[in-house]
């Protein structure tokens, strides 16, 4: 058989071309992914620098210059580190939790727009892929919390995706008003569309939604105030109590991840992603020339900073009283604010 | 929201202990055996028949609402005195200022008591502490098991025969057997294979 | 009418057995609760306790009064100021005896600065269970500066063992005073900043208003005492019911709640803070001028200083047996930790000066008054020591002789107490620190009791949680601020 | 619920007064004393390990055992020989740091030194000897040092029992 007569010179392109574009996702893969575990690196240290001045103490300081070297210190200790697993264990199972908590949280790195046509996969439904993996992440959660055996464990894990379950509704709930206003579930599209707005970022016209963002993403993340499925105090430190070393880095990874995440898509829905608002560009016109990927990471790290300091500001809530936020409060706030902001844009339909 | 006040405000103070005292001997002639007097410190020492009467007594007459039971715990004579034990009662009233203390004779072969929780409710863990570490017996008592020590205890260590080392000072406590043994046992596992 | 059915059967359910405790985060120590829970609700809870018995009645029985006091700084670890003030508040009144003023006012001073350390520490702790972390290390900044103001004063941070039984072990400087004086100038805006952060916190609200309630009758029937009772609405506070100290001579007010819940509880302890510099500033003000141990010579330690004389001789002394006054009773004999004294029963015994370690213990056992020392006797020959122990003896150096009889017998046995029997409580930062003596005429007490605060409330626990949730149990163990130290013994 | 009430949850006024407040306080000088580096500077009297003070090159004890007899704890061992201390054993693992020993000797012989930093790997290190806590007042309680401890925290003396000149007062606000 004559390999030329099968494949024509254009298959060989298209092929090429193929490869070409394989090559620039893996590539793109391996930034994202380089890039993104080493801030979550020092999204720790920055956590527990930040937490500690507040707290006047100073954090990390004995590794490396003022600390710096600490996160990778923290992830040689983790590494090797006895790895326990608990006798009565569901071992499968209990191998399997972080990896689908960490891979979940992962796979959402794919359709975040760092840049203008820097995201490795632009899809369409970016928003609603987000939310359909960050659902599958609860079942990492709660399988972790069944297979280790304990209580608290089992506890914690409940009470993780109880949690989870119910935010993911609110949160959504606070999304559809950005969506309504921008017209489209793709990132990059939002981002435009804001950077066109009269507004320039969706946290302006949008903020009641923006305000159950905030508050739904902190939940989404467990952190303070609403870390109950970890709940030191109560429940030492939840689902993952049972776990050491490599299987306890996944689910701290995953963690930081999903904080990235959260972050991101705050800045992407509500403060404009990679854009800076036209009026500011108006005052300070030399801004225009840095790299838009500049100013989502610093608009990341602006939603980073404001974990911390809730953190280190507020005491911890009650399950069921974090509930009833939850149910009682956010979700009809929420839809209140998609009602406005469809009452809105009629009647500027109607007078414009 | 309730809201917290800062007060000065004081209960007037109450009756003297010697007419504390004369009020329960009045009340209960039969029941008191003698009452002493050290440092201004008032005691009543009665028979134990009716040690559960004469303290509702003291926290039910309005007079003498002795609300607080302040400790309650006993002591253990020995041979220096012909009955054994002596359970201590250390009551006050916050309404009225006033404290006494009673002290109801136990003899060692009869080691059981009324218990006071159902009059205070607080006297429950004392209960339990008292059976723990002298053995006397608190009839009517809801839960009355060892609470410092562990269940399985022997003896009872406030006890004045109970060797400040304990009996055998030199055995191992059981648990720590178990630790040899089991650490023995372990010796000939391979950890590494 | 239509009668619901039963559902059949299918699932058995039956509540979830978790055991919290005894190595937990939030149970502040050694404590074990065992919690039966329906979901989340709390449906029995039985606490254990006994992991940190030590036996310190028993100990103390087995003790002299002078000796026993270090184990009270053991009770109750984070206020051993204001466990050793009551220690030596219940042995004085047995004694008879006062301390002077001056004394009374320093233990009142550093009792209170207790009182502020532990309501710190107990604030530190029940506000990172509740989830504030940043209020833990703020009190805890504070703290370590009342840790070094105890420092300054004796020593030792945490186990101070400072009043001593007739006054404390030394008085205070000028450095420690102006000290004080920064402390009590700033403390009060450090107690604005733990309030910026969670006294109006809607979170800290949600979690403690309403939680734990307990009804004023209630709360005096379990046998509560200090703020977690006053919580409640009962202003009953040994230091205005029966003061002890200098109380009586200051000003200040019992702060009550009128809930009884965690937060009137909170807000109790919060205002006892004020209130605590309030007494600091009066005493400082107050404080006189005069002795910090109480003239009381048989109770308490005897001047060192007296018998220098002796103990740190310029002309090294000798010991000396007068054969006329020896009767031979060996008492001396077996005294001598040198056994540097030979000879038989009723001659006279002689010490052999090669051996003899100038210790003075041979000098404190004789009765008969047959051992002499003598200054400058060192390295003499016999003959020289018979010439030397004759000659009278000067006022200066009976004294010091005295001053060391003394010494030793109250380091060997301790004051002998009448017999009787005496309970005094005073108001120690988590309640009612009672002490229990009877005394059977001997140097050691026939029984010593301690009625400790944090057991009793270790006690209504159960009382405070049932119903609630998981998480109110930790807000509960909070606001009983219990040591288990102290609830061990 | 007032309109007051409702307008502080709205806008979460607590909270960020709470905020504001730890804001302020990054920014202010951390606490912190970085430990093996630097050292905080321990009171006068601190009751550490323990030595065996001298006069004149020698031992002040005598081997009277008080210390041995008043130690709560029972740490104190004292063996001796020929009109001579040979043994003089501390079990710092026992050791309460009460500080009655010093107290109770009559001779002030034995002292609490600064030191606190003593660890080990193995019991025996922490046996105190004579030679040890000898070597120990060379090391903790050099030239007067030694002197102003018992001038100091050897209690009591007569002037506790009296008036001294120059006593701590309050000397009013500062």
């Amino acid at each position: 058989m004559n390999m030329a007569n099968v494949i024509s010179p254009s298959t060989v392109d298209a092929l090429i071309k193929f490869g070409i574009d394989v090559a620039i996702i893996l590539l793109k893969i391996v930034i994202v992914l380089a890039i993104g575990l080493l801030h979550v690196a020092y999204a720790t240290y920055f956590e527990r620098k930040v937490i500690g001045h507040m707290q006047v103490r100073l954090g990390p300081m004995r590794v490396g210059p003022h600390g710096l070297l600490q996160p990778f210190a923290d992830g040689i200790k983790l590494f090797f580190k006895e790895d326990i697993i608990p006798a009565q264990a569901d071992k499968v199972v209990f191998y399997i939790a972080p990896i689908i908590f960490m891979a979940a949280a992962m796979v959402n790195l794919s359709v975040i727009p760092f840049d203008a046509n820097f995201v490795i996969a632009d899809i369409n439904v970016g928003l609603l892929f987000i939310f359909a993996m960050a659902g599958i992440g609860v079942y990492g959660i709660f399988i972790s919390g069944w297979a280790s055996n304990s209580k608290y464990a089992f506890m914690g894990g409940l009470r993780s995706s109880a949690q989870v379950i119910s935010y993911e509704i609110a949160m959504g709930l606070s999304l559809v008003g950005v969506m309504m206003m921008a017209g489209s579930l793709n990132l990059s599209d939002i981002i435009r569309a804001q950077g066109e707005s009269i507004f320039g970022m969706y946290a302006i016209p949008q903020f009641i939604g923006f305000i159950v963002f905030v508050i739904a993403a902190v939940a989404e993340t467990n952190r303070t105030p609403f870390d109950l499925p970890e709940a030191e105090s109560e429940l030492v430190a939840g689902y993952f109590t049972e776990y050491s070393s490599f299987r306890f880095a996944l689910f701290f990874l995953g963690e930081y991840i999903a904080m990235i995440l959260m972050a991101s898509l705050c800045t992407i829905c509500f403060l404009g992603g990679w854009t800076l608002p036209w009026y500011v560009l108006k005052i300070f016109p030399f801004l225009s020339y840095v790299p838009g990927v500049v100013w989502f990471v610093l608009k990341v790290y602006a939603f980073f900073f404001f974990y911390y300091w809730i953190r280190a500001t507020v005491p911890r809530y009650r399950y069921d009283q974090f509930m009833a936020i939850g149910w009682k409060i956010l979700i009809p706030v929420a839809i209140g604010n998609i009602l406005l902001t469809g009452l809105v844009k009629i009647i500027l339909k109607e007078v414009l | 929201m309730a809201v917290t006040e800062v007060v000065a405000g004081l209960h007037p103070a109450g009756i003297e202990q010697e007419k504390i005292a004369e009020m329960i001997k009045e009340k209960f002639p039969e029941q008191v055996i003698d009452v002493t007097n050290f440092r201004d410190q008032v005691a009543v020492i009665i028979k134990k028949n009716q040690s559960f009467s004469i303290l509702k007594y003291l926290h039910d007459e309005p007079v003498l609402s002795f609300d607080h039971l302040r400790d309650l715990t006993a002591i253990d004579w020995s041979n220096k005195k012909e009955v054994r034990f002596e359970v201590v009662y250390n009551l006050l009233s916050t309404k009225y200022r006033h404290i006494i203390r009673i002290k109801a004779q136990v003899p060692e072969n009869d080691a059981k008591i009324a218990s006071v929780v159902p009059i205070w409710a607080g006297a429950n863990w004392h209960e339990r502490e008292c059976f723990d570490m002298f053995g006397i017996q608190f009839v009517g008592h809801p839960d009355l098991r060892r609470i410092l020590l562990p269940e399985d205890w022997e003896g009872h260590p406030l006890r004045k025969d109970y060797p400040l080392k304990g009996y055998e000072g030199d055995k191992d406590w059981p648990g720590f057997i178990e630790v040899i043994k089991r650490s023995q046992e372990l010796k000939e596992f391979e950890w590494h294979d | 009418m239509i009668k619901m059915q039963e559902p059949e059967k299918i699932f058995e359910t039956r509540e979830l057995n978790v055991n919290m405790g005894p190595q937990h985060p939030a149970t502040h120590g050694v404590l074990r609760v065992v919690l039966d829970l329906d979901g989340e609700t709390i449906v029995r809870l039985t606490p254990y306790v006994g992991y940190l018995h030590r036996g310190i009645e028993k100990l103390g029985e087995n003790l002299s009064y002078f000796q026993a006091l270090p184990l009270t700084d053991r009770m109750d670890y984070v206020s051993a100021m204001s466990n050793n003030i009551g220690y030596c508040v219940a042995v004085e009144k047995l004694y008879g005896i006062e301390a002077p003023p001056r004394a009374k006012f320093i233990r009142t001073i550093v009792g209170e600065l207790s009182r502020i350390s532990n309501h710190l520490l107990w604030l530190a702790t029940h506000a990172l269970d509740i989830g504030a972390m940043t209020v833990f290390l703020y009190c805890f900044r504070e703290r370590e500066w009342i840790l070094e103001l105890f420092e300054m004063i004796c020593g030792a941070r945490l186990t101070v063992t400072y009043p001593r039984v007739g006054g404390v072990r030394n008085d205070i400087s000028q450095e420690f005073i102006d000290h004080l004086v920064k402390f009590l100038a700033e403390f009060p805006s450090r107690i604005l900043e733990y309030e910026t952060l969670i006294d109006q916190n809607r979170i800290w609200l949600k979690r403690t208003v309403g939680i734990g309630v307990i009804s004023a009758e209630e709360a005096i029937n379990w046998g509560m005492t200090g703020p977690t009772l006053r919580g409640s609405g009962i202003p009953y506070d040994i230091r205005k019911f029966m003061p002890y100290d200098a109380y009586d001579q200051v000003e200040f007010e019992v702060p009550i709640g009128t809930a009884g819940d965690t937060y009137d509880r909170y807000r109790c302890r919060m205002l006892e803070l004020r209130q605590s510099v309030k007494i600091i500033r009066q005493c400082l003000e107050k404080l006189p001028a005069g002795p910090v141990m109480a003239d009381a010579p048989k109770f308490v330690l005897p001047p060192k200083d007296k018998m220098l004389i002796i103990t740190h001789p310029v002309n090294e002394i000798a010991y000396f047996i007068d054969e006329k006054a020896c009767k031979g009773c060996g008492m001396c004999l077996r005294a001598c930790p040198a056994k540097a004294i030979t000879g038989e029963k009723k001659k006279p015994h002689k010490i052999d000066q090669s051996l003899c370690l100038q210790c003075a213990t041979c000098f404190v056992t004789c009765k008969f008054k047959a051992l002499k020392i003598i200054p400058g006797g060192k390295g003499q020959p016999e003959e020289k020591l018979v010439e030397l122990s004759a000659q009278p003896v000067a006022d200066e150096f009976k004294k010091a002789q005295e001053a060391l009889v003394a010494h030793f017998d109250f380091i060997k046995k301790g004051p002998k107490v009448p017999e009787g029997e005496v309970y005094v409580a005073t108001e120690v930062p988590k309640g009612e620190l009672g002490f229990y003596f009877v005394s059977d005429g001997t140097h050691k007490p026939y029984r010593m009791r301690v009625r400790s605060p944090s057991f009793i409330h270790a006690g209504c626990l159960e009382r405070l949680c049932k119903g609630h949730l998981v998480a109110d149990v930790i807000a509960n163990i909070g606001t009983i601020d219990i040591v288990l130290g102290e609830c061990d013994r | 619920m007032t309109f007051k009430h409702f307008i502080k949850t709205i806008t979460f006024i607590e909270i960020l007064k709470g905020m504001a407040l730890t804001l302020r306080r990054m920014f202010s000088r951390a606490v912190t004393i970085q430990y093996p580096d630097e050292r905080r500077k321990i009171a006068p009297g601190f009751r550490g390990q323990h030595a065996l003070s001298k006069r004149g090159g020698k031992a002040k004890c005598v081997g009277c055992g008080l210390c041995a007899t008043i130690c709560p704890s029972q740490c104190i061992s004292i063996t001796r020989e020929k009109g001579q201390v040979t043994k003089y054993q501390i079990e710092l693992l026992r050791c309460i740091y009460c500080g009655f020993c010093v107290e109770a000797c009559p001779y002030g012989a034995i002292s609490l030194t600064g030191n606190y930093e003593y660890s080990a790997y193995n019991k025996q290190d922490l046996m105190m000897t004579k030679e040890k806590l000898l070597s120990n007042w060379d090391k903790y309680m050099p030239g007067t040092k030694g002197e102003e401890y018992y001038k100091k925290f050897w209690r009591p003396m007569s002037e506790d029992f009296g008036t001294p000149p120059g006593q701590a007062m309050y000397g009013g606000k500062r």
